[in-house]
């Protein structure tokens, strides 16, 4: 009797769960759905340069993007379009940023995944693999010097990226000051085409923590819950003060390094291993079991989804381009310093 | 047959892995997979163990090559962009470009630099970073225009006893081709002239010899004669061939496809203006990029970098001076 | 009383971490301990956890300064010697540097780099790597010859909202010294005149400025006038000031401690040729330190560098063409 | 009986022992004696640029260089003193740097620690720490493409410069490539004046052997038999092709940074601990409690060697500077590279 009414009235963990999931859901079918059109456009020539998936590292990503506040910072990578919607990112800016409008967050000057809102805690990522750990450092030192308290950074990166020196220099400095960054670690199994193999030896990404004093948390990819579950332990963890938190995942990328790639290097077994799963049948199959979400409303929210970055893109379309005429060739912010005698040494 | 800039790179790469036993090739993705732009394709199934994947660490990636040479080997990097160099950047400029001078052994390594502007690349994979390299003491910096140059240079780097940083442009990788491999090249050190002239020298390397050729087959419409210098290697630089053309045509113009403080463009003037001022009837000029980071959309590209058409504006004011 | 160039930025650094709340300091050893060279000396104890020991991370020392300029600080990051600043170039010139121009959000950090030859430091510990800096869009770079220019240029690019390279010369710190901090100054971006003359311009800029003066006293004996020029800030340049001051005297001598590929003395060279070509009566020439590291023995330093003689010498063979 | 007889005639093991420590102790005590002349040098006003020991490290130090074989690689760093001429360098080659004779290694082009003969497999270290780590690799996987076997290389790192990113990616390239790497740190408790808190959280450097899955040792570095003992079972593991091989030894610098610091930040307490220990008063102990040497012995070596140095000084002292006139300015080895065109541009 006692369960039976238990059972009809959720808990409020219970709704919690509920309603965190399909936020994270909804902002990985939206990535998903998003990416799909990125590489339509790229196959039609429509995008200038690269195409940069997430297909199969959204579940990880939405749960990095809803764990945070809209106060943290977040330094997301280029298999992050779930995460950046998560944060706050409007699918019209990720478009805008594709499509290279003069309106988008980089007003052409910079193109597909990189992009961001510095003075929104949104930091655009630099190429160069690892570059950004330090400076979400920076923010969550500055915070720090500042008074606020309560602030967490997240920052992403593959497992190719653990070979850099930026990645260990910054680990180590947010160890070191005890700053609250949660650093994820997508180990997807290739850095483009190289193989973990020739990437690291040790037996788990996670091994790494001990050596920089952090702590570790590992976690299964392609699985939603278990991604919220512990990403969100680690935010929380940093939230509290118990300094950097490395989260690894483990899963596979479902998607060529970019769109110009077939990817025809990925081992079959992979593919064939709990890691190829398909985090968003994962994610879907968990919502239906859980009756969150039956196969009616996944299709009219696919559907509407569709509508909305249809619309998006459209609209941008009609969006002007950079033009070169207008545009301030400086790039420094102090003008007096170059108006005063720069011309253009031969520019 | 034809054959591009891209595949004369890789057929150096092969010829010299077949010719030489102490040649490896070590980079990103360089194995099996060929490279990001298929630079060694196949090269790690015909030459087994001698073609590897690195991890993504360009600091290691260089300093490795410099104990392989000091062991005589004769290792070939590829950087997956110029770009990312950058972060090799100490190894190259205080441990390879050291080497040498400080010890008298010598650090044969070539650096395979992908590099300059492309449609849609962006700030972090168009830079042209010649220039920085040439700067430092102990480095040789080779800028191929051609097809020929880019087969025949990369064999000569691959033999020069000096770290060499071979700068092949992105956007020839394809857009060039030639009917075959040059059996006999111009040594390193030794400039070219692309295009004969008597009214105006232009000097340019890499990419913008193109620029300059496109905009010379414009201007000689208008019955100027233009006459092109390609550098071929920036460091050392053949001033010898560049007077020379200046004393035929007295007017200069430098083009690179580079930042504009410092660099290719000012090294040539300097030059020129100090040791050949006389033979300048008229001031030296230069084209350069813009000063700001190389931008995506190809709206400011173009308008970043030096093209034909702005090659041949400046030329005209020089002309009509 | 008297204070030394070192001691100025050591004030400088009081006075803004003083004056704003912003401003904090970060580099190795520079708390308890004062700095390698001394330049924080009691700074952390003035300024409890302002002045902060950095782990040997010199990319993430930079990574930081940016992530916290972000937020709105205004970090001052002590290189131990401009030498190790090549391990963070990644981040000062693609992360940095960039900052601005790709996102509108200023990146006001100060590096300061301790560079230049001094006795016995040797090929890392001797640097001039200011063009490599001033190559990169978005970034100043700042070199200050006076103990007065040391202190009040040092507020300024504090004050700055772009990232500043700050090129400290090392064998200023304890030779030069003033009678007292300056209550005004020149703007960045202002070349001062630190001697005037009407038979030659000598540009030069930092430690150089002081071996121009002293061959520019030796000259007088023999009668000549010799104008140096103190560049002050090499980029932006003050273009402007070279030229008023070769239209005065006609012939041009630009000296410059680093490497002579590229760097400062080509790019004035280039641009005077360019737009000044008509004030030149003789070929403007450059004096550079040779294309070699830089040596520790001081035989051999003494000879890499310019010095008073070398310049002399450079100088009278301009003045007797 | 039997036992007495044993006692009478010390086994293999002994004598190996016994005549391993004597040489390490012989380089040890070479290495202070030459380090001692150089800081009075320095004193002097003699040496031009700064003066490095390794005044406390040099058990340490002196275990690497008698560990390795003549045709191994070692790179050493600034308080390898011992080491260096364990593996083979003259005293006279060390005062020639120090004194930029044009005799010298580095010819007076460079100076101090910097120093070596690479053809002989002994690398000159450049400034940037961690740097010479994968050139060490780079030798090492060229011996191994040549097919040269049993070939080990071994360099030096402090606790300090374990937070570069030159130390990170080199050795996880070496765990990579499964190179006979022995990496050893020495953790003197600072890196110039900043103490280990920091520049590393993790509680003992050894912890990062993990992460980049390398076989760890720890040891006491004031203590010459477990030096000895330790990195020759590192040396012998590389050896055998166990791959990388990473020593941490604990101690503390008996010294300023270098002659011109005071150090006086050194916490006493450190200085009063057993990480305060002389090695070599430690290592002296040992040979007279072992009865491989006794007072008149210490003394007589250490007699010797003063002789040996200041002989060597005064040799030294009478070689002829480098002459720049004499000087062949080009930085490449190419010379028909440089005859061709660049007279000098403006140098
Ligand atoms: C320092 C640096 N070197 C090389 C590259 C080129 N690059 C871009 S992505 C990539 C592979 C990254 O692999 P991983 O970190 O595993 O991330 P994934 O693409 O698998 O998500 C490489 C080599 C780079 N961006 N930065
Ligand atoms: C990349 C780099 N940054 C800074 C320096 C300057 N520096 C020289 S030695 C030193 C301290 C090194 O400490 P540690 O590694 O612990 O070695 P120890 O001196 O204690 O033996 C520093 C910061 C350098 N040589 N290289
Ligand atoms: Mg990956
Ligand atoms: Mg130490």
């Amino acid at each position: 009797m006692l369960q039976t009414v238990l059972d009809a009235k959720p808990s409020e963990e219970t709704i919690a769960a509920r309603d965190t999931t399909l936020a994270a859901y909804h902002f990985m079918l939206r990535a998903r759905q998003l990416d799909d059109k990125f590489a339509a456009l790229y196959r039609a020539g429509k995008i200038h340069g690269g195409v940069f998936l997430g297909r199969g590292q959204e579940a990880l990503s939405a749960a990095v993007g809803v764990s945070l506040k809209k106060t943290d910072v977040f330094a997301p990578l280029i298999r992050d379009a779930a995460g950046r919607l998560a944060f706050g990112e409007t699918i019209e800016d990720a478009v805008r940023n594709y499509l290279g409008s003069a309106l988008g967050p980089m007003r052409g000057r910079d193109g597909n995944v990189h992009r961001g809102k510095p003075l929104e805690g949104y930091f655009p990522m630099i190429s160069h693999l690892g570059a950004m750990i330090s400076v979400v450092n920076g923010a969550l030192f500055a915070r720090r010097m500042k008074g606020i308290t309560g602030t967490v950074g997240a920052t992403c990166l593959g497992d190719g990226a653990t070979s850099t020196g930026a990645f260990h220099e910054a680990l180590n400095q947010a160890a070191v000051e005890q700053l609250p960054l949660v650093l994820i670690l997508a180990d997807n199994q290739y850095a483009y085409s190289t193989p973990t193999s020739r990437q690291f030896v040790c037996a788990d990404l996670a091994d790494k923590a001990a050596g920089y004093g952090v702590a570790a948390h590992s976690v299964d990819g392609t699985d939603l819950a278990a991604c919220l579950k512990t990403v969100g332990a680690a935010v929380g963890g940093a939230r509290a003060g118990e300094g950097p938190q490395l989260v690894v995942a483990k899963l596979l990328r479902l998607c060529g390094h970019g769109e110009h790639d077939d990817s025809n290097y990925v081992d079959p077994k992979l593919k064939n291993s709990p890691l190829g799963r398909d985090c968003l049948k994962v994610a879907e199959e968990l919502l239906v079991r859980e009756k969150w979400a039956d196969a009616a409303d996944l299709a009219r929210w696919r559907h509407e989804i569709t509508g909305e970055i249809e619309e998006a893109v459209a609209r941008v379309r009609r969006e002007p381009a950079p033009d070169p005429y207008d545009e301030k060739w400086l790039a420094i912010s102090s003008q007096h310093l170059t108006d005063l005698h720069d011309d253009d040494a031969g520019s | 047959m034809s054959i591009t800039y891209l595949e004369a790179i890789r057929e150096a790469q092969a010829r010299a892995l077949r010719d030489d036993p102490r040649v490896f090739i070590y980079g990103q993705d360089v194995g099996a997979f060929g490279g990001a732009f298929k630079a060694t394709k196949n090269l790690a199934k015909e030459f087994p163990g001698r073609v590897l994947d690195s991890p993504i660490s360009e600091d290691a990636m260089v300093g490795m090559a410099v104990g392989a040479a000091i062991e005589g080997l004769r290792p070939i990097i590829e950087m997956q962009f110029a770009d990312f160099s950058i972060v090799g950047f100490n190894q190259i400029v205080n441990q390879a470009a050291t080497l040498f001078w400080r010890t008298n052994v010598p650090c044969p390594i070539t650096l395979r630099l992908p590099f300059g502007g492309t449609e849609g690349g962006g700030p972090f994979h168009s830079q042209s970073i010649e220039s920085i390299y040439a700067h430092y003491p102990g480095l040789v910096v080779l800028t191929p225009a051609t097809v020929e140059d880019a087969y025949s240079m990369l064999l000569e780097a691959v033999a020069i006893d000096d770290p060499v940083i071979f700068c092949e442009h992105k956007f020839l990788y394809y857009h060039l081709k030639a009917e075959k491999l040059p059996s006999e090249a111009l040594p390193i050190g030794k400039a070219r002239i692309a295009r004969e002239g008597r009214d105006l020298t232009v000097v340019a390397y890499s990419a913008m010899v193109h620029e300059a050729l496109e905009a010379a087959a414009e201007l000689a419409g208008e019955g100027w004669e233009i006459e092109i210098v390609d550098l071929r290697s920036v460091k050392p630089l053949d001033t010898d061939t560049v007077m020379a053309s200046v004393a035929r045509t007295g007017r200069l113009l430098c083009v690179g496809e580079a930042w504009p403080w410092g660099g290719v463009t000012a090294e040539i003037i300097a030059r020129v203006a100090s040791e050949g001022f006389g033979l300048l009837d008229v001031p030296p000029q230069r084209l350069n990029a813009k000063d700001t980071p190389v931008p995506y959309h190809p709206n400011l590209w173009m308008a970043h970098r030096p093209t034909a058409r702005a090659i041949a504006v400046a030329a005209r004011k020089i002309l009509r001076r």
